[in-house]
């Protein structure tokens, strides 16, 4: 089993759910993160002062998969996260050794 | 002997009312500035002046600074607020066309007021850093060593700057200037801002900032109008010269900053709104409602100008004390001995633009002069030698960990 | 020449005051309906009506408003408050049975409050995509050519629906529809906000809008009550009846809500309420407490049920402006045709459940027609022309990012 | 008959809407002490009383509580605020040295403010856990049957207790000994909130109980000054009564705070000034200035200790009413019958400390427990009937998830 | 070394906590994040408008821990988490490579 | 490529980030968390009653990094984050085995 992490742009966030669900998955998490990259911050005024703000909101979308699903996942992400503009973001993978539904205890598979 | 007058008490219970409401204004104005684990201190430090000040103004610090003590400072009469229970109470110099026509312990409650939101204005500049048992102390004397003299000097028709001819409507000098230079004398002895200027300390909450601007602006209304102390033609000149004052200096302050910064912010409105009031107060029951928007044009204008001296001289008046309040202060009272006008109020005495010549504006300058010298001495000598004896500045890991836990054990959001 | 009443003094410059505070009220009302990245926008576009619209107020608008230029509109006898510092002055057509026992300065500055608030109603329908920089434009322009004139036609003596035998006693039409028609005009222009109605846009904080809601209230004592223009018994029937209306809407609000939706919420017993104020406003001193109560009911149901309007028309009226204001304040002025009772104002007329018959219904129904055609029109126009030349609406990128930092570089909470 | 004045009429319009606008402020007081995803539900149950009580009083609240009915309760003689339009009428006892010099109608308004805050004070105790839809029910029938009742025996002339020679100038029986017996009796009834005691339940946003107390202190202006039903010596007296005591009762509070808890915490400073305002309230129109900081010292210090009671006997009041009011309200009414003096008020009688030996003191005893026993059984009973029928408590699932959303489908912040 | 990461529900964070702490572990983080799955979220009402909030709160817990405790530590979780109630989240386990404490940079184990 | 993840006191999140530029890290992810650990949380008092908060909060940094920059940003992050003072934090490395950039589709190092 794997976890996908993806970092995407929040107004996205809604779309890309809709795609997940349309690509099976039943689950995901989801974080409010701040994101520092390539896309510059903004410039904020306080009383005649200037200040950058380097961090740019993003929201972290946690999705456990199959293996077999970890492409078909992959792919649904990219398509829909995507602006082509810059700051849209990562996507990474990293194995899973294990995974339980605490509901129930069942493990690996049946666990999503 | 007068009678009372039922219009004009009913209207100076309201600004009483007004005005004590302008505390917890200024607690938001300020609180929402700060950064989020710092906001219960600054409330706190605000609203504690609605405690301990009331007190002592009851005990002493009302009969100081209205008490018949000769021109520098009152006297003992009323403290405990003796006499002050009997309705036909005279108070020392209000007679003739001073006569008060109002219960003089409303006149008492009505002062109160004053003199608990001048204290509580220097904590803008002191943000973040200020430890509260210290703050305890300094406000308590504060009150009494510099508030009640320096009323009694500009209010009292017993001190030497009402006698001299020094006009000051509803606190210039009192209250703003006062105020603004405490600020300066004892952001000197406290020190810098952990990471100021490098560190960004954008404000966690701008709209209790423009509440807090709201309230204040309302309860100014009863500031400067019900200083007239009476329903009347002057109430209302005081009133829509207040308006007119706070109005122009919000455009003023956001002409000026849209043109330098390249943006109209907020905080600019509400800070120009803020530089009007301030400039205004002394002027309100003196000028034409023309002449107020001239002043409150150049106020909101000099004051967003004024925010540079800090980074100038390097010193870190957080929150722009002395941009809004002593130089608003000073600009309002200087002003004033240009467009004062004796067709508004016979009691008043023409400026430079009315044919008065230049004696009132003498008489302003000397007025501001003596505020400032006599206000930033005594308390910077309150400040030293609390900072020496019990600190004035909370410790480094009180400052990371923020006032609303080191100070009060307090987190204001969960 | 009528004496000046000290009591009605006081009891105006208290309203005053209270009328000033509705504005920021209306801006926490409308800001906590918005989304956290909009914020200061809404807040920054009620405030600044608070600066611009006060000095225009000043120079030309109360003028315009109230001069005496036949039934239209206003002169500039009162430009630049021109003999508004006499405090023997006599307003066109304040005499006899209209005439002021407070100072003219004073109605002056009471009826600014009304031509600050009224197009601070306006910002609720384009929440979220209005450009800054346009608004300011819009306002000035609006509060001179849509604004005075309907205070002239309404509120002046001198003005031709006043003459006809119209009534409204603190602004149903002059106020209300007058701002819920341009709020129309202007969001057919602007267009809708992005994402709307498919992405939900829900509000960002609710107890800002319940704040709001609170200050709005507590004001509205002063917009209707205060529009006795004295402190007698009118005053105090106005107040009980704008009470009444808008607690009775609050329940008319919550019922109709409950049984539609399944909940009763906290922003509809907001909503309601204003609704309520907004039904009340020209009723508040012709009718009795118990007409009060149904008027508000009525007012509660219908402009909940209006709020369906946008969505069958498909515009976006982001805070429903029309629905409570437009809709609100002709359900008032009509239901004033029915309900007005000389017994409880001799210089108003009977409606027709007292016996007036239709007559005075038919005149409302002409006040609020003419209301509506008026300002819909000249809105129009003007929105028109800034829209081709600067453009009313901020670009796509703005929209997402929000107002706060687009506008103002600034962001609400940090 | 006597002249209504127009003084008086100004400050009583301006008092009832001060009064009006402390039910919002106690929706924010409490607000910001419950947690996140309980204060809609906190904020509604507050200003759904300004909607039902409203329209309650003025169909038969007023007039059971006013009305000429006998020692014990008014009748219907004003049932729909018949004959109330009459700017001549006069109310049943109202004469002679207690004869109104304001519209009666105004009087019912102002009183309707007293009502529609009373029982919204009882919200503080059940927070968290009351069902809406019983709290419509409980609301509309406890206003009838407990708060009319006892505000006839205590405000009426005709009333027993008022006959009897026991003193309550502003609510200190009525209002808050009042509330705080029927939120003891509903708790006992309600039961615990899940988790109290063990799991810490933290104030989500004390910014909002500041501003809500900041707005109390305002509003209580209206509350006991306005009780002098005019513009003269007595309201003066009563205000600043009514400030120090406030003010003194903070200290109070942060003084024993700070001793055992070791830290003065801004809630702290925040609930000792209510605490005072609460004491200060039946005295305020019959002590001496320093009187009512005594009284404050006291009541901030008892207060605070009285918090333990809910330990001691395991109830849970959420937010301490029990503390702050029925034992403020205690402390306030029987510390009159030590301070009070005719020389402040001659309609009054003298206390133990004044000569008048231990009458007034022993009529005080009666009031509160004639309060306190009527309250608590009549409020039991009511609740108790609910809870057997709809049921007074959300279950646990609408508990966990919050009133916002379980009760009113809404969340406060997003 | 592993790294648990688990969802639970909000209110049973405190529990979870406790018996973290029984299990002998010494530290953990704790982050607010939002929920999607097979328990339905919420319908709100706005002004007559209904709509429906698919995301759900839920408390996610990090525990870095030696491989031999990762049973324990897991048990821990899954039986003081469970409602039996739909909703109760996931918890799964990824392989650490290295940890350190920044205070002493300390490695592995003595890391925690 | 692997995940780098690494636990900080706030005030030390922007220090940390100047580091990262140094080392030529474009990019990182940052969540604000609560950390339970050695370092002891605060207590609050609300009207006379004490309670205890086992929370402090910390900042979360994720870093995704090629293998070779590993141990040069893990030192750059422990030497910036420590104070010395207990509370300082953890930093730990998971493996990653594919790290896309959802602007350009990008995989592997150039995603970085
Ligand atoms: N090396 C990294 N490790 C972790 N997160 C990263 C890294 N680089 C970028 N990110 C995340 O991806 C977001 C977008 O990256 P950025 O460089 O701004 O644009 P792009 O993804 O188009 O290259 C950043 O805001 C940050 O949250
Ligand atoms: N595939 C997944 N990847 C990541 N997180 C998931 C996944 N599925 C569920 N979750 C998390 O677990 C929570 C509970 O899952 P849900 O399906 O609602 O109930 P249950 O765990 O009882 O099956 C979700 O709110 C979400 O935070
Ligand atoms: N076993 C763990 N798993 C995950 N995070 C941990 C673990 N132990 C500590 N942490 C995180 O590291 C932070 C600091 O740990 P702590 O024990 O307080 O101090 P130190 O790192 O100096 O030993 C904690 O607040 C928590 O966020």
């Amino acid at each position: 089993m794997k976890l996908i992490t993806a970092i995407v742009k929040p107004f996205k966030l809604d779309e890309v759910k809709e795609a997940l669900k349309g690509a099976e998955v039943h689950g995901m998490t989801v974080t409010e993160v701040q994101g520092f990259g390539r896309q510059s911050g903004h410039t904020e005024v306080y009383r005649g002062a200037e200040y950058q703000i380097d961090f740019v909101p993003k929201s972290r979308i946690e999705v456990l998969v199959e293996d077999g699903d970890v492409q078909r996942v992959l792919d649904a992400i990219i398509d829909t996260a995507r602006t082509g503009k810059i700051g849209d973001g990562k996507v990474w993978v990293v194995p899973v050794e294990a995974a339980y539904r605490i509901r129930t205890g069942e493990a690996g598979e049946d666990a999503l | 002997m007068p009678e009372l007058d039922a219009g004009s008490t009913a209207w100076v219970l309201t600004a009483t009312a007004l005005v004590l409401f302008m505390t917890p204004g200024l607690a938001f104005f300020y609180g929402g500035m700060v950064r989020g684990k710092h906001v219960l201190g600054m409330l706190m430090q605000n609203v504690f002046c609605m405690g301990l000040v009331s007190v002592l103004w009851g005990l002493v610090g009302f009969s100081l600074a209205f008490g018949d003590g000769g021109k520098y400072i009152g006297n003992f009469d009323f403290a405990f607020l003796k006499d002050m229970q009997n309705g036909a109470l005279q108070l020392p110099g209000y007679s003739d066309s001073y006569v008060l026509v109002i219960p003089a312990i409303l006149f008492c409650a009505y002062q109160m007021m004053f003199a608990i939101i001048t204290p509580a204005l220097i904590t803008g500049a002191t943000a973040d850093r200020l430890k509260f048992k210290s703050w305890v102390v300094l406000l308590g004397v504060w009150s009494i060593l510099v508030y009640s003299p320096v009323a009694h000097w500009v209010f009292s028709p017993k001190g030497w700057l009402f006698q001299r001819g020094a006009l000051d409507f509803a606190g210039g000098t009192v209250v703003h200037i006062n105020a603004g230079v405490a600020a300066l004398a004892i952001v000197l002895i406290i020190g810098k801002r952990r990471g100021y200027p490098n560190e960004p300390m954008p404000p966690h909450s701008l709209p209790w900032t423009l509440i807090g601007t709201g309230i204040l602006w309302f309860g100014w209304f009863g500031f400067n109008a019900g200083s007239a102390l009476g329903a009347n033609m002057l109430a209302a000149q005081a009133l829509i010269n207040t308006h007119m004052a706070a109005a122009a200096a919000m455009l003023g302050w956001l002409v000026v900053e849209r043109l330098k910064d390249g943006h109209a912010t907020t905080l600019g409105g509400a800070s120009g709104a803020v530089a009007g009031l301030v400039a205004i107060t002394p002027c309100a029951g003196f000028v034409s409602a023309m002449s107020a928007i001239v002043i409150g044009l150049l106020a909101g204008a000099v004051c967003y100008l004024a925010i540079g001296i800090k980074r100038r001289f390097g010193f870190d008046d957080a929150l722009d004390v002395v941009a809004v309040h002593l130089v608003g202060g000073i600009t309002g009272s200087l002003l004033l001995g240009f467009f004062a006008d004796t067709k508004i109020n016979s009691l008043g005495f023409d400026g430079v633009l009315n044919g008065g010549g230049g004696e009132l504006l003498g008489n302003q300058a000397v007025a501001v002069g003596a505020t400032i010298v006599f206000s930033f001495v005594v308390t910077y000598i309150i400040a030293k030698v609390i900072d020496m004896t019990m600190g004035l500045r909370v410790d480094e890991a009180a400052e990371h960990e923020g006032l609303d836990l080191s100070q009060h054990a307090e987190t204001a959001y969960s």
